[in-house]
């Protein structure tokens, strides 16, 4: 007879799977698939017979890479530091202006066309700009970095803040609590999955800032490093140049995610994450 | 009868210098030769030979020296130089007047701006190295293209190393004309070429008569635009509508004199190259640039597409 | 415990003590750490396809109306997922039907947001029900309605369940609900959960809703409520 | 006596002013903030002198734009529909491959350190690789377009995805359904909002991708027009097609605004918005 | 209608039939689009900060344990927020007293979605009274709780409210929870919801939960039952 059976209460619920399953999919696949990548990019060049001045193989990069480890060490520091101060403004500023967005419909209409509009244009053609009011040296590039990135965290904050369930406000809305209080307490804690998200954006997008600023006019970075390179028909420079800046953005993302789980391990409680 | 297609890439993009292939363009002469060219801007040498490598155009105008170093990597496509129309390289430094910089002696002690990817800075050692200039002394600024001129009229930097004709560009940022003062490297020992036209060997291999006619037309283009700048600007102003006409005019004046009709091109006709002094270009770009496969002068150009010399005579 | 086919079964038990848990864990929804559970003689190893569930959280799918929450099911159970494309208008009014049937007609529109605690709640029963399921599990599915309210529903639970003749699993903290419409009442103790009392409800069906006003049904719902009170002695009291 | 008095039933509640406010403050206040922003360009260029071989005034922006209208319509045709064919491109692989990562935790593992890294890298660097595969004509600048602005996409998928209530999907998994239907039914609904975030980024990041590529090297487009523009000392006319690139961004922008309001109208339930 | 300050009122009514928008109109949450709605002699215009309310629907932070949730009040409300710094220690006894109360000891520390149903209702419950409100808004705070637990928390209300004296307005379906708790009851009809009926209660103060068994308590519940028979029957039926 067919029946529905239940034995033994419900016991604590497992929703994940063994130990080396974690390692093999958090360490192995990535590994895995990067070396898979390289595979196909030193295959590839050599199969097509890429010119090494379009797109070197990936071991003459590598070799490239180690051979001049102390120059592109020298201009990664640089670019590094100006990327991070870049990040950081945006991050303040991104966020001061994403709940100003959020905050009111007026400074919502008002505001937003304008950012828009600043963000379809070339970043390019600002740092000449910049340049000029700031002089040559490192504050073109922080602010072209900053320029770039900020307004992916303002779009994310203000998306999150203007979908926050308006039941939750109630609840602090009921004390009595300003506007204010009910934004801090509520609103940007719940928007934190979305900002943490356009962080994963702004970083990136603040790299490409800095190298981009640095080709317009610095002494030291990456981007100027690129440019040398490229004049000096040093094609795998320019390229391990690349790679140094790939394995930077992961690294500042890897910490990135680490601090997004700290802080939005509430909202990623799904099976698969 | 079938004309042959030409696909030509120029180094640079439509401005006033840029008018003898419009103007040959225009008046039919290319056509006159049995080819229909078209022509395309471009952005700068390395990108060039690149596409002209890949195949996607079939001959352009390119730096010279560029090629050389080209052709230096072992994979390089062996492309070849078939007509050297800048006798005299444009690289130069600007500066102003009042900052008193008359000799390349004087450069030392000052901030010297330059472009990471300009052509004209990429010989600055050689021209500091034959002049005796003590670079540990020169501050160099990497500065963008779109500031360079801005900067030296602002004083952030004290000279910069360009193109003759960027002069102009100095103007326009404010800078009297009579202050302006421009250092032809090659017054000061820099014996290289300027640009060329230049083939892909597949192309030469399979059109020879078309790269011959190319030429050939081109030096009347040449020509034309030298003896009439002023009608020459009617093809610029068709291919570039936003350009201004005087500036674009005093430009390819300003290139002309300079750089295409010298006096060696006066003497021995447009196009001539000394097969001496190009193997002499070669070894002193070896000063700045470590060969690993250094090529010879007649890897780098022939000029068996040449036509005879009276009618290479610009005058 | 078992459930036999087409038995109606209710639990209750004190808040915390795994009820809901007993529910996700029976539909597949979350895999047992120790402890068998089997539906139609099959091991559950995930969700089954022949459940109806009602969540203790009304969860219905703010971006949709709640005329296309309710739907949802016809659109991925089949045969109604196949057919669902053509027979539009034929499923619509059945939806419709059951909105009317709990109460609901004309917010088949609304948000599930528009709708007050209960209204949701009903909405959610809907959802449950609409696929004609051969399981049905129902958790709370009454708490935040009226008396009058919720007695009208026992009598449409009751009824379908008559003319269907599904098995249903009832989780309800209300004894007087538990004893009408259950064959068989298991009663769970405070966690960890165990189930420390079965009881086999014998009144004949069909039950009219006089039967709770009847002095035996009240025996029945006393005699249960002490033993859960005996069971409780064990355990210490909270407050 | 103090008391609560609470007289007739409640009414359907009012959330919203009366309509001339919701005029002012969508249309009234982002006119004149523009108005504001123009005024200041222009007393702002005059007051420090700024040469204009750098930041012509808005007034000699504005009669380049319309002196040179023909050209700049003709250029900006090119670079729309650059732009446009890259975003839609963005916009498909960006979802599918947000869902791929949001996918699986392997996917996510794998996939995700190396699209940083891609996206750490300027595309200035990726535009001569692209031209040499690919010729001259516009498809490398579609292709920069896409490549440009399809991260912003799969990041905030997969950050919607990954922080879609469990007890959401638990509704359809309840009814057996298999892993896709939960993904198309719950998964990519609940993540609109993000998506539609995202959009905003990327549209933006597409106009940029447009343009730098144009030039590095095509026939046509805003992006060389701009460079021909500025070596023929006409900087006016740059900055009017800067102008002209801010207005289009605006326009890409309000059109996903519509459709956005269109399908997460239920997530925008604040009472701000 | 009109509640006296210190009384303890109790609004039952079917379900969508406005009480819980009731409850929003008179803290302020929401603003009457007609009518007058005065607390402490003054009109409503915006919210109250002298109200506890607990909401129909949990709505606990999602990204704070369960403590953090119950002491969120204390963040806000003076003189609470003022002290809460220096004197946190003392703060947080208080709030896990609160828990310990309602028989949630030791689960401060969970998240709210690992509290079953009828816990994240009990923790609703202390965040609305830990401030210690003048006007305490209680909108079906028992409904997912079993008999016995239901009734243990209605001696904690109902000792509090002796204590302290605020007031109290407490939304229910449970017409004995009603009579025991509330000095007056008020019951409203189906949409559009109308107080139709109005009822001291005169049982004196303090009750003992025994009341609840005397023919006295149930006559009447089933006084105020048969009255909203009556009410409804001027309304169509559902179902
Ligand atoms: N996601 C979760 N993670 C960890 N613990 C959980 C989770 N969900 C529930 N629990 C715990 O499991 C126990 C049983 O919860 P369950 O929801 O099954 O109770 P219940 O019997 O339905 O109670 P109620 O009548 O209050 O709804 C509770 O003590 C709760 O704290
Ligand atoms: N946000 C809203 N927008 C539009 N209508 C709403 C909204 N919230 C509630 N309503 C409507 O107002 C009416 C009253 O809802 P309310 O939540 O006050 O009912 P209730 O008496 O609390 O019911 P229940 O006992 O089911 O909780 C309902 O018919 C509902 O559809
Ligand atoms: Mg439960
Ligand atoms: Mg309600």
């Amino acid at each position: 007879m067919a029946q529905t059976d239940i034995v033994s209460p419900p016991a604590k619920a497992a929703r994940s799977g063994p130990d080396w399953v974690w390692h093999a999919e958090n360490i192995g696949s990535p590994v895995l698939f990067t070396l898979g990548l390289f595979l196909v990019w030193e295959v590839g060049c050599r199969l097509f017979n890429v010119p090494e001045s379009i797109l070197p193989t990936a071991s003459a990069t590598l070799a490239a890479l180690w051979e001049f480890r102390v120059v592109i060490f020298d201009n990664m520091i640089v670019t590094l530091w100006t990327t991070l101060l870049g990040f950081a403004l945006a991050i303040v500023i991104g966020l001061l202006l994403g709940v100003a967005v959020g905050w009111h419909r007026a400074v919502y209409s008002a505001v937003y066309p304008a950012l828009i509009a600043f963000n379809s244009i070339p970043k390019v053609a600002v740092v000449p700009i910049l340049i000029l009011w700031f002089g040559l040296g490192t504050v073109p590039a922080i602010l072209t970095a900053f320029l770039i990135s900020f307004f992916p965290i303002v779009v994310n904050v203000a998306t999150g803040l203007a979908t926050v369930e308006p039941e939750l406000e109630d609840v602090l809305r009921a004390l009595g609590a300003k506007k204010l209080v009910v934004m801090t307490k509520v609103g940007i804690p719940r928007s934190l999955p979305h900002f943490f998200g356009s962080l994963k954006v702004a970083i990136t997008l603040a790299f490409i800032g800095a190298v981009v600023a640095e080709t317009s006019g610095a002494s030291k970075g990456l981007g100027k490093l690129m440019l040398d390179a490229q004049a000096a028909f040093q094609v795998p420079i320019v390229f391990a140049a690349l790679l140094v800046l790939s394995v930077l953005g992961i690294l500042l993302y890897a910490i990135t995610a680490l601090i997004e789980q700290r802080f939005t391990g509430w909202a990623h409680r799904s099976q698969n994450h | 009868e079938e004309l042959t297609k030409v696909r030509f890439i120029h180094e640079w993009r439509f401005e006033g210098h840029v008018a003898p292939y419009l103007v040959a363009l225009d008046k039919g002469y290319y056509k006159d030769e049995g080819l229909d060219v078209s022509i395309d801007p471009g952005t700068g040498s390395v990108d060039g030979i690149n596409r002209i490598a890949s195949g996607s155009y079939d001959i352009g105008q390119m730096d010279l020296n560029a090629l050389i170093k080209y052709r230096d990597a072992a994979d390089a496509v062996p492309i070849k130089a078939v007509l050297v129309t800048y006798n005299i390289p444009p690289f130069s430094i600007l500066t102003i007047k009042k900052n008193g910089i008359a000799e390349p002696k004087d450069l030392e002690g000052k901030i010297l701006g330059a472009p990471a990817a300009d052509a004209a800075y990429s010989h600055w050692p050689i021209f500091a190295k034959l002049n005796d200039i003590d670079t540990s002394t020169v501050t160099v600024e990497n500065v963008g293209f779109p500031v360079r001129e801005t900067l030296l009229a602002q004083g952030q930097v004290d000279a910069v190393t360009a193109f003759i004709s960027n002069k102009l560009a100095v103007k326009a940022a404010g800078v009297p004309d009579d202050q302006i003062v421009g250092m032809m490297m090659s017054e000061y020992g820099v014996d290289l070429f300027g640009s060329a036209v230049m083939a892909s060997p597949s192309f030469m291999a399979e059109h020879p008569e078309a790269v011959a006619g190319f030429v050939r037309a081109t030096i009347r283009g040449f020509r034309d635009a030298i003896n009439d700048p002023e009608g020459a600007m009617d093809s610029v102003m068709k291919h570039n509508p936003i350009a201004k006409r005087d500036i674009e005019l005093e430009r390819l004046k300003l290139v002309a004199e300079e750089c295409y009709f010298t006096d060696d091109v006066r003497e021995n006709g447009f196009g001539h190259v000394d097969a001496g002094r190009l193997s002499r270009s070669i070894d002193q770009l070896e000063e700045t640039f470590s060969f690993t496969n250094k090529p010879q002068a007649s890897d780098i150009y022939t000029g068996d597409f040449l036509p005879a010399k009276n009618e290479r005579m610009i005058q | 415990m078992s459930v036999r086919k087409g038995e109606f079964a209710a639990v209750v038990g004190p808040s915390g003590c795994g009820k809901s848990t007993l529910m996700k864990l029976t539909t597949g929804l979350v895999i047992p750490q120790k402890g068998r559970i089997a539906v139609d003689g099959k091991p559950v190893t995930g969700p089954l396809d022949i459940v109806g569930m009602a969540f203790q959280n009304p969860s219905l799918l703010p971006w949709r109306r709640t005329l296309d929450n309710i739907m949802l099911p016809l659109e991925i159970v089949s045969p109604h997922a196949q057919r669902l494309r053509k027979h539009k208008a034929e499923y619509v009014a059945r939806a419709e039907a059951m909105l009317d049937l709990v109460g609901l007609g004309g917010f088949g529109a609304n948000y599930p947001w528009q709708l007050s605690g209960g209204m949701q709640q009903r909405a959610n029963l809907c959802r449950a029900l609409i696929h004609e399921p051969g399981l049905l599990m129902l958790d709370e599915p009454f708490g935040a309605l009226d008396a009058f309210t919720r007695e009208e529903l026992w009598g449409v639970i009751r009824d379908l369940h008559q003319r269907k003749k599904f098995t249903v699993v009832l989780v309800t903290h209300d004894l007087r609900e538990a004893v009408y419409l259950a064959d068989r009442v298991f009663v769970m103790s405070a966690r960890p959960g165990r189930v420390v009392l079965e009881r086999e409800i014998g009144f004949e069906r069909p039950r009219p809703i006089d039967l709770t006003y009847t002095g035996e049904f009240n025996d029945v719902v006393h005699e249960l409520r002490e033993k859960i009170a005996e069971a409780r002695a064990d355990t210490p009291p909270i407050g």
